[in-house]
C-alpha cells in the first residue's frame, strides 16, 4: 500500500465530494473559456484534472479509507429513499486512482488539441464527473446517474472529435450501452425493492445488501442476470461487444484513453459491486455461463485482433479479449480470482491508456492507423516506436510489468477453479490466449514499425512525438513498470475486500 | 404558518373548493374587455398572468394547507385535486407567457385567445376536482371545445385550419364514445357519483354492459390521451396548431384524459378489488397491452419523423404510454410515480414545445434540418433543448430520469412482492433506449452538424423566460424529486383511500 | 558475506541498461564502456560470491543459501523474491558473466559503425545480462520466470536490431523482424507451457520456492502425476527457450541478428537457460524416470536432426547456430540419461546407479560451460570474419587465413574443441555426454531408446566435425571468393583481443574436468535432500581412466579425426567434389537439408491456418453475423417506425377506422382475456 | 312494456350507424352529423336508463350533454366554414396535407 511508504493522516473535509466537484467546476470553466481563450482551455483543464488527480492520489497514501465516507439522505418519498452516499474501499480505490490520473494524463496527451478545445476538455473533464462518481457511489441511484453521466460527454467526444464515422460509432456506443443500462435499471429496481424492508425501498449499497438476505434463488438467479447484461455491455463481453470497436475507432485518442481504461472498467466494477456482492447464489448459477462466455471473450478477442487492419480497431479487441480475462477471473467466485479481477481492471486501464495513446499517436504522425498502409517506421518515428514496444510488450504479458501479475493471478485463480470442477483442460485456452495475444501484437509491431519501410504513403509530414505526448506515455509507462516491479503496491489494497467478498460467496 | 388556507375560505366561504376555477373564470370574462380597452397584446399577458398567478396562489395554498371540502357532491378539493389543478395551471401559465411573444398566434382575437384559454384551463380544472361523472363530462368538453378553437385560432394557416377540422371531429368522436361509456356505465350502476358507482360496482359481478362501458371509455379517454390506436390526431393537430397551443395540447389536455382516467378507473377499481367477484385483472392486462403498444408505436413512429412537432408529438404519446402504466399496476406508488411523471412531462416536452416555438417566432423552421448549427447560433437554447430532449429520454439526472424511475420501478415492485408487470417495465425501458435515438438526432444536428446560416438567434424574452424556468425545472426536480413527489404521493392515497 | 550482496549481480547490469538507456545518446560508445563494466562488476562480483559460498558452511550442508522477502500475495499463496546461490548458480553466473563481458568488447569494435543505434544495443544487451545473471540467483520459478522472460524480451529486440533500417536494405529488415516475431512466438510457445507448470506446482506445493519444491519431503506428498504433468510442462519451456525439437526452427532464423547477439544469446548464454532450468529442476524431474526419458530422447534427436542441417548450409552463421542446436541436444540428452539412472536409481534405492546418473548431470553442465566458450568464440570469429568481408556466404570468402591470422587460429581452436578434437575442451565433456548415453541404455524398460540416442550421437559427432571443419576450410583454405576479395585485414584490437582470451578458455577449460569439477557440480542426496556440489568426484585419476580405457573413447576419436579428413579433402585441396555426393544439390536428402526437413514451411502453414484462418473466420462472424445482428435490429426498428408511419394518411376517416378497429380489437381483447383467465 | 335490452339495442344500433358515417363519409358536416347520431344515442341511454331506475340524474345528464352537442356542433360548423375559407374544400379527403 502506498501508505506504508508514507501515511497522509491529514483528513481533508469532504474529499469524495471535492472529487466530484472539481471537475465539474473545470468542465465549467473551460467551457467558459470560449472564443480568443481558446488557448487557454488546456491550462484551465490541466489544473483542474490534475487537482483531481492530486486528491486522488492522496486518497491512495490514507491509511485508513473509512474515514472517508459521506452521506446524506437526498430524496425521501413515496416509499423510496435514496441517498447521497459517497465512499472508497478496496475494489474502488485503485479505479479512483486510476481515474485521477488517466484524465490528466489524457489531458496532457491532447495538449495539442487545436479545434473547439475548450469543448473537448471540458467534456474530459464531465466524463471525470461521471467516472469518479460511479466509483466512489455508495447508493444505487447516485450510481445509476453517474453511469449515465458518463454516456453524454463520451458520446459528444466521439461525434465532435471522431473519425469519418463518427456520427455512426457515437449513436451506437449511445444506443447499445443505454439500452444495457436501462436493463441493468430494471434489476437494480429488482435489488432495491426486493431488500426493501418496513415499506421503504432505501436504494442506498449497505441497505440493499442488509436485505439481499431475503432474497430467494430463482430471484437471484433471474436478477443476476439482467444486471449481469447491462455491466456485460458495458465491460464488453462477446457477443456484445460490437459497439466497441467502432467507438474506439473513431473516437479522439483521449476518448478512446478513458473508455477503454477507464469506462469499461464499470462493467467489471458492477459485476462485483453489484451482481457478485449481493447476488451470491446467483453467481453461483451463473459461474458455468460466465466461465465460458469469459473464455470466448478471451479466445475470440484475440482472434479478432488478428484480423485487423485498423491498429485501434486491433488494440480494442485486445480491450475485449483482456476484459474476458476479467471475467473468468470474477467467475471462479474466489478470492484469488476476485483479487486478480481487480487488478486486471487496473493493469488494463493502464496499459490500454499507453495503447490507445500509441494507436491515436500514430494516426496524427503518420495520418494512417491502417496496418497494411505502415511498415518500418521505427527508424523515423523512435519515440513512438519505443512507446508501442513498450505497450505491447506490457498488454502481452511480459513479467515485470503490471499487466503481466495479473494474468498470472488470473490464471492461477482459474486452474484453482478448473482443479476444483474438475476441468483442468480449461486452463488451456487462457494459456492458448496468451500465445494469441503476443502472436498478433508481435505481428502487428513487425507490420506497423519494422521491416520494409512503406512506400504506400507520404512520409514527408510525419513527425515523432510531441513533448507532452512523451509525458503523458512515460508517466503511464512508469506507472506500468512501477506496479509491475512492485506488484503488491496495488494488491495490498484489494486482500481484504476480496477475501471478504469471498466469504460472501461460500468459497475460498 | 406560512401556507394557510383561510384566507381563501374566508373570500370563497362555501365555494372554496372551486377557488381557483372561480377566478379563472373571471380573468376569462373580463379578458375580452381587456384586449378590447387597451388593444395591447402585453396588457392583457399582464393580467392573464395576474389571473393565472392568482389563481395559483390560492391552490398552492390550499394544497399546501391539505385543504379539503366537498361542493354539492359534485366537486370535491383533496390532494390530488390540488396537485392536478397546479400541473394545469403551471402549463396555462407558460401558454400565456409564450404566447404574447410568438409569432403564431393570433393578434386580432388575442382576447378570445386567452378568454379560451382560461376557460379550457378552467374546464381541466373541474376534471381534477369533479367528483361526479356529470362533472368530469362537463370539465373535459368545456377543455375541449375551447382548445379546438383555440387550434383554429392561428393565422391563416392551411394547416391550422386542416389540424382544427381533424381536432373537433375525432374531438367529438371520442366525445360520443365517452358518452356512450358514460351512459353504460350510469345504467350500471344506478348513480353518477364516482364513489357511489365504486360502492354499487362492489357488489356487481361483471356485466356485458359494463365490458361495454369500459371499452368505450377506454376509448374516448384514450383519444384524449392519444392512446395507440387512438391517437392518429393528435401529430397532425399538433403540428397544425400554433407551438404554445400545442404545447397547451400536448402538456395539458392530455393530462385531463389521464385524470379523469385515474378518476374513474382506479377509484372503481380499487373498490371493486376487495370483492373477488369484480376481474380487475383483465382490465389491467388491457391498459398494459395499451401501454406497451403505446409507447412503443410513438416511439418508433416518431423515428421517422423529420418534423420536430411532429416528432414531439409521437414523443407525446410515447409519454402516454408510460403514464399508463399506472393504470395497469393500479398502486398508489405507481400512481404517485404517474402523477410525478406527468409534472416532469410539463417541463420537459412544454420546454422542447417552447423552444420549437421560439425559434418558430424568429423564423426557423419546424424541420429537424432547420436546426443545423444551432449551438452556435443560439447556444443556451439548444443547451436547453439538449437537456429537454435528455430528460425526455431518460438520461439522468434530468427530471425524466427520476419521474421514469419511479414510474418504471412500481411496475417492477408494488408492496415488496414482484408484481406481474416486470415484462411491462422491460417494454418500458427498451422504449426509452429507442426514444434516445431520434431525440439524439436533433442534439447532433444542433450540436455537430453545420447549418448554412451561422448567425446569432435572439430569441423574446417571454420565451427566454419560460424556457429558463422549465431548464429550471427540469433540473430541480430530477435531483429533488419529493418537491413535488410528496404531493403526489398524498394525492395517491387520496384515490386509493 | 559477499553473498547477501548477490541482488547486486543482476542490478548492476540493470541500471546500466536504465543509464544507458535513457542518457546513452551522449555517452562515448553509446553507452559500450558503462555496459562492460557492468559486466565486469558482475563478473567480480560473482567470483567473490562463489569464493565465500564454497568457502563457508553452507556449501556443505545444505548446499546453497538462499534468502527471501515477500513480493506479494496470491491468495493465501506468498510470491517471494530473492536469491538462491548454490554450485550451479555460481557456475552460471561466473561463465555468463565473464563471457558477457568479452562480447560487450568485442561489440565495441563491431558495432563501431552504427553510430547512435548503438546505445539501444548496450542498453539491451545490458538488460540481457540481467536477465541472464537474475535467471542464474533467482530463488524461485516466478522469480526466475521474470527474468527468463526478460531474456526473451532481449532476445526479440536485439534478433530485430535491424529490423528496419536494415544496412542491407529492406529486405533483410523484413527477414530480421520476422525472425524476431518468430522466435519470440515460439519461446512464447514455451513460455506459456512453463507458466502452466508454474501452476501446477503452486497449487500442488503451495510455494513457487525452489527450497520448497525441491523438499524431499514435499514431493513425496504430493501426487506425482501431478509432478509430471509439471515436470513435462516445465520442460516445454525449456524446449521453446533452448530451441529443442520440435520448436526448433526459430534459432537458424534469429542469426538475422547482430553476430555478436548470435554468439552471446543465442550460443553462449540465453539458450543455456534451458540446460540451467533442467539441472536446476533436477529433483523434480527425477520423480518420474519418464520425465528424464522425455529430455533425453528429445536432446537425442535434435542433436541429431541440427547437425544434418548444418553439413550442407552456406551461411556461416546458420551452420554455427545448426551447431548450437545440436550441442545444446547433447546437453540434454547428457541430463537426460544421467537424471534417468538417477530417478530409476531412486525408485531402487540403488545408490551406484544415482551416482552414475550424477555423472549425467556433470556432463550436461560441463558441457554447457565448455560450448559457452568455444562457440561464442566461434561465433565472435564469424563476426569478425562477416566484419571483415561484408557476407555471411562461405562460397564468397576462402582463403582468408593469410589475411585474418588471429582470426583464423582462435577459430581453428574453437573448431577442435567442439569437433572434439582429443585434450580440447570439448572432447573431455562431449566424451562423457556419450559414455552417459551409453550406460542409461542399459537401464530400465525403455532404456533402449538411450542405446539409439547414442548412436544417433556419435554420428553426430562425426557429422560435427565435418561440418566445423568444413566451414573452417572454406572460409579461411582454399580459392578466394568475392567477398574474401574486400578483406582490409585483421579486425580490431577491442574483437581480436576477447578472441585470443576465448580461445584460451576453449582449449583448456575443458581440463577442470580432471581437477575437481565434478566435486562442485554433481548433483546427489544428502540428508535427504537433494544437494548440487559438496561430491566426491572421480578424480584426475578417476576421469583418465574413465575416459581413456573405453573402447568407445577411441571410436569417437576415431570417426572425428576422419570427418576432419573428409572435410579437409573435400574443401581444402577439393580434390573429392562434394557433389558427386547430392547429385549436384538435386538429391531429395540434399533438399530436405537445405529446406531444413520442411521444418519451416509446416510450422508457416500450421501458423497461418490456426492464427489467420481462424482469425478470418471470427472477423467474418464478427462484422458479419454479430454486428449484422445489431444493425439489422436497429433498422427493423428504423423501418417499423417508417411503415407504421405510412399508416397516418391523413386522412380523417382512415384515423376514425382505426380507432373503431381499436375499439372492435378492445371488445375482442377483453373477451380473449376474460377467457383466457376464467372470468367469464 | 318494452325491455330494457329493446331500447339499448336501439341505441347501440344508433350509435353504430353513427360510428359507420363518420369512417365512410368525405363530407365533413356530414360527418359532424354522424357524431351527432353517435352523442344521441348515448343520450338515449341515459333516458332509458334514467327511466328504468327512476333517477333524475341521467335527465339531468341529457340535459348537459344536449347543450355540450350543441356548442361541439357550432364550434365545428365554425372551423368547418374556417377550413373552407382557407382551403377551399370540407372534405375529408381534400384535408389530408399533414401526415406520415
Amino acid at each position: 500500500m502506498f501508505s506504508d511508504i508514507f501515511a497522509f493522516t491529514y483528513e481533508i473535509p469532504y474529499l469524495l465530494t471535492l472529487l466530484l466537484i472539481i471537475p465539474l467546476v473545470g468542465a465549467i470553466a473551460t467551457l467558459a473559456m470560449g472564443g480568443k481563450r481558446q488557448k487557454n482551455a488546456k491550462y484551465v483543464a490541466g489544473v483542474f484534472s490534475f487537482v483531481t488527480m492530486v486528491l486522488s492520489v492522496i486518497l491512495m497514501f490514507t491509511p485508513d479509507l473509512s474515514v472517508y465516507s459521506e452521506s446524506y439522505t437526498w430524496i425521501e418519498t413515496a416509499g423510496v429513499k435514496m441517498s447521497y452516499i459517497l465512499s472508497v474501499d478496496g475494489l474502488s480505490i485503485l479505479m479512483v486512482f486510476l481515474t485521477g490520473v488517466l484524465v490528466f494524463l489524457s489531458t496532457v496527451f491532447s495538449a495539442r488539441e487545436s479545434d473547439k478545445p475548450h469543448y473537448f476538455f471540458a467534456l474530459i473533464l464531465a466524463m471525470e464527473v461521471g467516472l469518479m462518481g460511479v466509483y466512489m457511489a455508495g447508493d444505487y441511484f447516485l450510481f445509476y446517474i453517474m453511469w449515465e453521466v458518463t454516456l453524454i460527454p463520451m458520446y459528444f467526444l466521439i461525434s465532435w472529435f471522431g473519425g469519418p464515422r463518427r456520427h455512426y460509432a457515437a449513436i451506437k456506443f449511445f444506443i447499445y450501452t443505454h439500452v444495457a443500462s436501462v436493463v441493468m435499471l430494471i434489476g437494480i429496481f429488482a435489488i432495491v425493492f426486493g431488500a426493501a424492508t418496513g415499506g421503504i425501498a432505501d436504494f442506498s449499497f449497505e441497505a440493499v445488501l442488509a436485505g439481499s438476505a431475503a432474497f430467494g434463488s430463482t430471484f437471484q438467479v433471474l436478477v443476476f442476470g439482467l444486471l449481469f447484461f447491462g455491466f456485460a455491455v458495458k465491460m464488453p463481453i462477446v457477443p456484445f461487444h460490437t459497439w466497441l470497436p467502432d467507438a474506439h475507432t473513431e473516437a479522439p485518442t483521449a476518448g478512446s484513453v478513458l473508455l477503454a481504461g477507464v469506462m469499461l472498467k464499470m462493467g467489471s466494477y458492477g459485476i462485483i459491486r453489484v451482481c457478485l456482492e449481493v447476488l451470491p447464489e446467483g453467481a453461483q448459477y451463473w459461474q458455468p455461463i460466465m466461465v465460458f462466455i469469459g473464455i470466448l471473450a478471451m479466445i475470440y478477442g484475440a482472434y479478432a485482433c488478428i484480423a485487423q487492419k485498423d491498429l485501434k480497431k486491433m488494440v480494442a479487441f485486445s480491450s475485449i479479449s483482456h476484459m474476458g480475462m476479467v471475467m473468468i477471473a470474477m467467475a471462479c467466485l474466489s478470492d484469488i480470482g476476485i483479487q486478480f479481477a481487480i487488478f486486471q481492471m487496473f493493469a488494463h486501464g493502464l496499459i490500454s491508456a499507453v495503447l490507445f495513446m500509441v494507436a491515436g499517436a500514430t494516426g496524427h504522425s503518420v495520418g494512417t492507423r491502417e496496418i497494411p498502409l505502415l511498415g518500418g517506421l521505427a527508424g523515423k518515428l523512435p519515440l513512438l516506436a519505443a512507446f508501442m514496444m513498450f505497450g505491447f510488450l506490457a498488454s502481452l504479458g511480459l513479467p515485470g510489468l503490471v499487466g503481466f501479475w495479473a494474468e498470472f493471478g488470473i490464471i492461477f485463480g482459474f486452474y484453482d477453479y478448473a482443479v476444483s470442477v474438475d476441468m483442468l483442460w480449461l486452463v488451456i485456452f487462457c494459456l492458448l490466449s496468451l500465445l494469441l495475444t503476443a502472436g498478433y501484437y508481435l505481428w502487428a509491431m513487425q507490420r506497423t514499425m519494422f521491416g520494409r519501410l512503406t512506400t504506400k504513403i507520404d512520409l514527408s509530414h510525419i513527425h515523432d512525438l510531441s513533448r507532452p505526448e512523451v509525458i503523458a506515455l512515460g508517466a503511464v509507462c512508469a506507472l506500468i513498470a512501477l506496479f509491475g516491479l512492485w506488484p503488491d503496491l496495488a494488491l495490498s489494497y484489494l486482500e481484504g475486500y476480496s477475501s471478504s467478498l469471498a466469504l460472501t460467496l461460500g468459497v475460498i | 404558518m406560512m401556507f394557510d388556507s383561510s384566507i381563501v375560505t374566508t373570500i370563497f366561504a362555501e365555494f372554496s373548493p372551486l377557488a381557483p376555477m372561480i377566478v379563472m373564470i373571471i380573468g376569462a370574462l373580463v379578458m375580452p374587455a381587456v384586449f378590447f380597452a387597451t388593444k395591447r397584446k402585453s396588457a392583457v399577458a399582464a393580467v392573464m398572468i395576474a389571473v393565472i398567478a392568482i389563481s395559483m396562489l390560492f391552490n398552492v395554498l390550499m394544497m399546501v394547507d391539505g385543504y379539503q371540502a366537498d361542493y354539492a357532491g359534485l366537486f370535491a378539493y383533496d390532494a390530488f385535486a390540488g396537485v392536478m389543478i397546479l400541473l394545469f395551471q403551471i402549463v396555462a401559465f407558460f401558454t400565456a407567457l409564450v404566447s404574447v411573444s410568438s409569432s403564431e398566434t393570433t393578434r386580432m382575437h388575442y382576447g378570445a385567445f386567452n378568454a379560451l384559454l382560461l376557460a379550457a384551463t378552467t374546464g381541466m380544472m373541474f376534471v381534477a376536482t369533479a367528483s361526479d361523472l356529470i362533472t368530469i363530462f362537463l370539465g373535459i368538453e368545456l377543455a375541449s371545445i375551447t382548445s379546438y378553437v383555440l387550434v383554429a385560432m392561428k393565422r391563416s394557416d392551411p394547416r391550422a385550419a386542416e389540424a382544427a377540422v381533424k381536432y373537433v371531429i375525432f374531438g367529438g368522436l371520442s366525445t360520443a364514445l365517452t358518452l356512450y361509456g358514460l351512459s353504460m356505465l350510469y345504467g350500471v350502476a344506478g348513480t353518477t357519483n364516482i364513489e357511489d358507482i365504486a360502492i354499487a360496482l362492489s357488489t356487481q359481478d361483471f356485466s356485458w354492459a359494463f365490458g361495454i362501458a369500459m371499452i368505450t371509455m377506454i376509448a374516448g379517454f384514450g383519444f384524449k390521451i392519444a392512446a395507440v390506436p387512438f391517437h392518429a390526431w393528435a401529430p397532425d393537430v399538433y403540428e397544425g396548431a400554433a407551438t404554445p397551443v400545442t404545447m397547451f395540447l400536448g402538456t395539458g389536455s392530455k393530462k385531463v384524459g389521464f385524470v379523469a382516467l385515474f378518476k374513474i378507473f382506479l377509484v372503481i377499481f380499487v373498490a371493486a378489488s376487495s370483492t373477488a367477484a369484480f376481474a380487475t385483472e383483465e382490465l389491467q392486462y388491457i391498459f398494459a397491452i395499451i401501454a406497451a403498444i403505446t409507447m412503443t408505436v410513438g416511439n418508433v413512429v416518431a423515428i421517422s419523423q423529420n418534423n420536430i412537432k411532429r416528432m414531439l408529438a409521437y414523443s407525446s404519446i410515447a409519454q402516454a404510454g408510460y403514464i399508463l402504466i399506472v393504470m395497469a399496476v393500479m398502486s398508489e406508488y405507481a400512481l404517485a410515480s404517474g402523477m410525478f411523471h406527468m409534472f416532469t412531462h410539463v417541463f420537459m416536452k412544454g420546454g422542447a414545445f417552447l423552444i420549437v416555438g421560439a425559434l418558430i417566432t424568429v423564423g426557423i423552421g419546424e424541420k429537424i434540418s432547420d436546426y443545423q448549427g444551432l449551438a452556435k447560433r443560439a447556444p443556451f437554447i439548444a443547451f436547453a433543448m439538449t437537456l429537454f430532449l435528455f430528460s425526455l429520454a431518460g438520461i439522468p439526472p434530468l427530471a425524466g430520469f427520476t419521474s421514469k424511475l419511479f414510474l418504471f420501478s412500481s411496475a417492477i415492485y408494488d408492496g415488496g412482492v414482484m408484481t406481474q408487470w416486470v415484462w411491462l417495465a422491460f417494454v418500458a425501458v427498451l422504449n426509452s433506449a429507442i426514444s434516445l435515438y431520434y431525440y439524439t438526432r436533433v442534439v447532433k444536428a444542433m450540436y455537430i452538424e453545420k447549418g448554412a446560416n451561422a448567425e446569432r438567434i435572439k430569441i423574446p424574452k417571454t420565451f427566454t423566460a419560460a424556457i429558463v424556468t422549465c431548464v429550471v425545472f427540469v433540473i430541480i426536480l430530477g435531483l429533488f424529486p419529493q418537491l413535488i413527489m410528496d404531493f403526489c404521493a398524498d394525492a395517491a392515497a387520496v384515490l386509493f383511500g | 558475506m559477499f553473498v547477501e550482496y548477490t541482488w547486486l549481480v543482476p542490478l548492476v547490469p540493470l541500471l546500466c541498461f536504465v543509464i544507458v538507456g535513457f542518457f546513452g545518446k551522449k555517452m562515448p560508445h553509446g553507452g559500450g564502456p558503462l555496459v562492460i563494466f557492468g559486466a565486469l562488476f558482475a563478473f567480480v562480483l560473482s567470483l567473490l560470491i562463489s569464493y565465500d559460498f564454497f568457502t563457508s558452511d553452507a556449501y556443505h550442508n545444505p548446499g546453497y543459501v538462499t534468502s527471501q522477502i515477500e513480493w506479494f500475495s496470491v491468495g493465501s499463496f506468498q510470491m517471494n523474491v530473492g536469491y538462491y546461490i548454490d554450485s550451479l548458480a555460481c557456475m552460471m553466473m561466473l561463465f555468463a558473466s565473464f563471457i558477457s563481458t568479452l562480447i560487450f568488447v568485442y561489440s565495441i569494435g563491431y558495432m563501431h559503425d552504427e553510430g547512435a543505434k548503438r546505445r539501444r544495443y548496450f542498453a539491451q544487451v545490458s538488460l540481457f545480462l540481467t536477465g541472464m545473471l537474475g535467471l542464474a540467483v533467482s530463488s524461485n520459478f516466478l522469480e526466475m520466470f521474470v527474468f527468463w522472460e526478460i531474456m526473451g524480451l532481449c532476445s526479440y529486440l536485439l534478433i530485430g536490431f535491424w529490423g528496419f533500417n536494415h544496412p542491407k536494405g529492406d529486405d533483410a529488415s523484413d527477414s530480421a523482424s520476422s525472425a524476431a516475431k518468430k522466435a519470440f512466438l515460439v519461446t512464447r510457445l514455451g513460455d506459456v507451457c512453463l507458466m502452466g507448470g508454474m501452476f501446477v506446482l503452486l497449487f500442488e506445493f503451495g510455494s513457487l520456492d525452489y527450497v520448497t519444491v525441491f523438499d524431499t519431503s514435499m514431493m513425496a506428498a504430493v501426487d506425482p502425476n501431478m509432478i509430471m504433468l509439471g515436470s513435462l510442462l516445465i520442460f516445454g519451456g525449456v524446449i521453446g527457450k533452448s530451441a529443442q525439437f520440435p520448436l526448433l526452427d526459430w534459432l537458424p532464423d534469429a542469426m538475422a541478428g547482430p553476430t555478436t547477439v548470435s554468439a552471446l544469446i543465442h550460443a553462449a548464454t540465453m539458450v543455456k537457460a534451458g540446460v540451467y532450468l533442467v539441472a536446476r529442476c533436477f529433483p523434480l524431474f527425477t520423480q518420474n524416470p519418464e520425465v528424464m526419458l522425455f529430455v533425453g530422447v528429445i536432446g537425442g534427436i535434435t542433436a541429431f536432426f541440427a547437425a544434418t542441417m548444418a553439413l550442407n548450409n552456406m551461411n556461416i552463421k546458420k551452420v554455427l547456430a545448426y551447431s548450437t542446436l545440436s550441442q545444446l541436444g547433447y546437453m540434454f540428452l547428457a541430463l537426460g540419461a544421467g537424471g534417468y539412472m538417477m530417478a530409476l536409481g531412486m525408485q531402487s534405492g540403488d545408490a551406484a546407479l544415482m551416482a552414475a546418473g550424477a555423472i549425467g548431470y556433470t556432463a550436461g553442465c560441463l558441457h554447457m560451460v565448455n560450448h559457452a566458450f568455444f562457440k561464442a568464440l566461434l561465433f565472435l570469429g564469424s563476426g569478425s570474419v562477416i566484419h571483415a568481408t561484408g557476407t555471411e556466404d562461405m562460397r564468397e570468402m576462402g582463403g582468408l587465413h593469410s589475411k585474418m591470422k588471429i582470426t583464423s587460429i582462435t577459430m581453428l581452436i574453437g573448431s577442435l574443441s567442439i569437433a572434439g578434437f582429443p585434450l580440447f575442451s570439448g572432447f573431455w565433456s562431449k566424451e562423457i555426454v556419450l559414455e552417459t548415453a551409453m550406460h542409461a541404455g542399459d537401464y530400465g524398460v525403455e532404456g533402449y531408446l538411450f542405446t539409439i540416442m547414442w548412436i544417433l550421437a556419435i554420428v553426430t559427432a562425426f557429422m560435427t566435425a565435418f561440418y566445423m571443419f568444413r566451414m573452417w576450410f572454406m572460409t579461411f583454405k582454399g580459392k578466394s571468393g568475392h567477398g574474401a576479395e574486400h578483406c582490409h585485414g585483421e579486425s580490431p584490437k577491442s574483437m581480436t583481443i576477447p578472441l585470443i582470451i576465448l580461445s584460451v578458455f576453449a582449449a583448456a577449460l575443458g581440463c577442470i574436468l580432471l581437477f575437481g569439477f565434478d566435486d562442485y557440480i554433481t548433483i546427489g542426496i544428502h540428508a535427504g535432500h537433494f544437494q548440487v556440489g559438496s561430491g566426491h568426484g572421480h578424480g584426475l585419476a578417476g576421469w583418465l581412466e574413465d575416459i581413456f580405457l573405453s573402447m568407445y573413447t577411441y571410436l569417437t576419436i576415431a570417426l572425428v579425426l576422419i570427418a576432419i579428413a573428409v572435410a579437409y579433402v573435400m574443401y581444402n585441396k577439393a580434390s573429392v567434389n562434394p557433389g558427386k555426393f547430392n547429385k549436384n544439390g538435386s538429391s531429395w536428402l540434399y533438399k530436405a537439408l537445405t529446406n531444413r526437413w520442411w521444418f519451416p514451411q509446416l510450422y508457416d502453414q500450421i501458423g497461418w491456418k490456426l492464427g489467420n484462418g481462424v482469425a478470418k473466420g471470427v472477423e467474418f462472424v464478427d462484422t458479419q453475423m454479430i454486428d449484422g445482428t445489431v444493425n439489422a435490429l436497429s433498422s427493423a426498428v428504423v423501418g417499423s417506425g417508417e411503415s407504421l408511419g405510412k399508416m397516418q394518411t391523413g386522412n380523417v376517416r382512415d384515423y376514425a377506422a382505426i380507432v373503431m378497429i381499436g375499439v372492435v380489437l378492445l371488445f375482442v381483447a377483453i373477451l380473449a382475456l376474460f377467457y383466457f383467465m376464467g372470468g367469464l | 312494456m318494452i325491455p330494457i335490452e329493446v331500447y339499448l339495442i336501439f341505441a347501440a344500433v344508433l350509435f353504430a350507424i353513427g360510428a359507420y358515417g363518420v369512417v365512410v363519409k368525405n363530407n365533413t358536416i356530414v360527418v359532424l352529423m354522424c357524431i351527432e347520431l353517435m352523442l344521441n344515442a348515448a343520450n338515449i341511454n341515459f333516458i332509458v336508463f334514467s327511466a328504468f331506475t327512476t333517477d333524475v340524474l341521467g335527465q339531468v345528464f341529457v340535459i348537459m350533454s344536449i347543450s355540450v352537442a350543441a356548442a361541439e356542433v357550432a364550434v365545428g360548423i365554425a372551423i368547418l366554414l374556417n377550413a373552407y375559407k382557407i382551403k377551399g374544400t370540407i372534405e375529408a379527403d381534400g384535408l389530408a396535407s399533414m401526415r406520415w
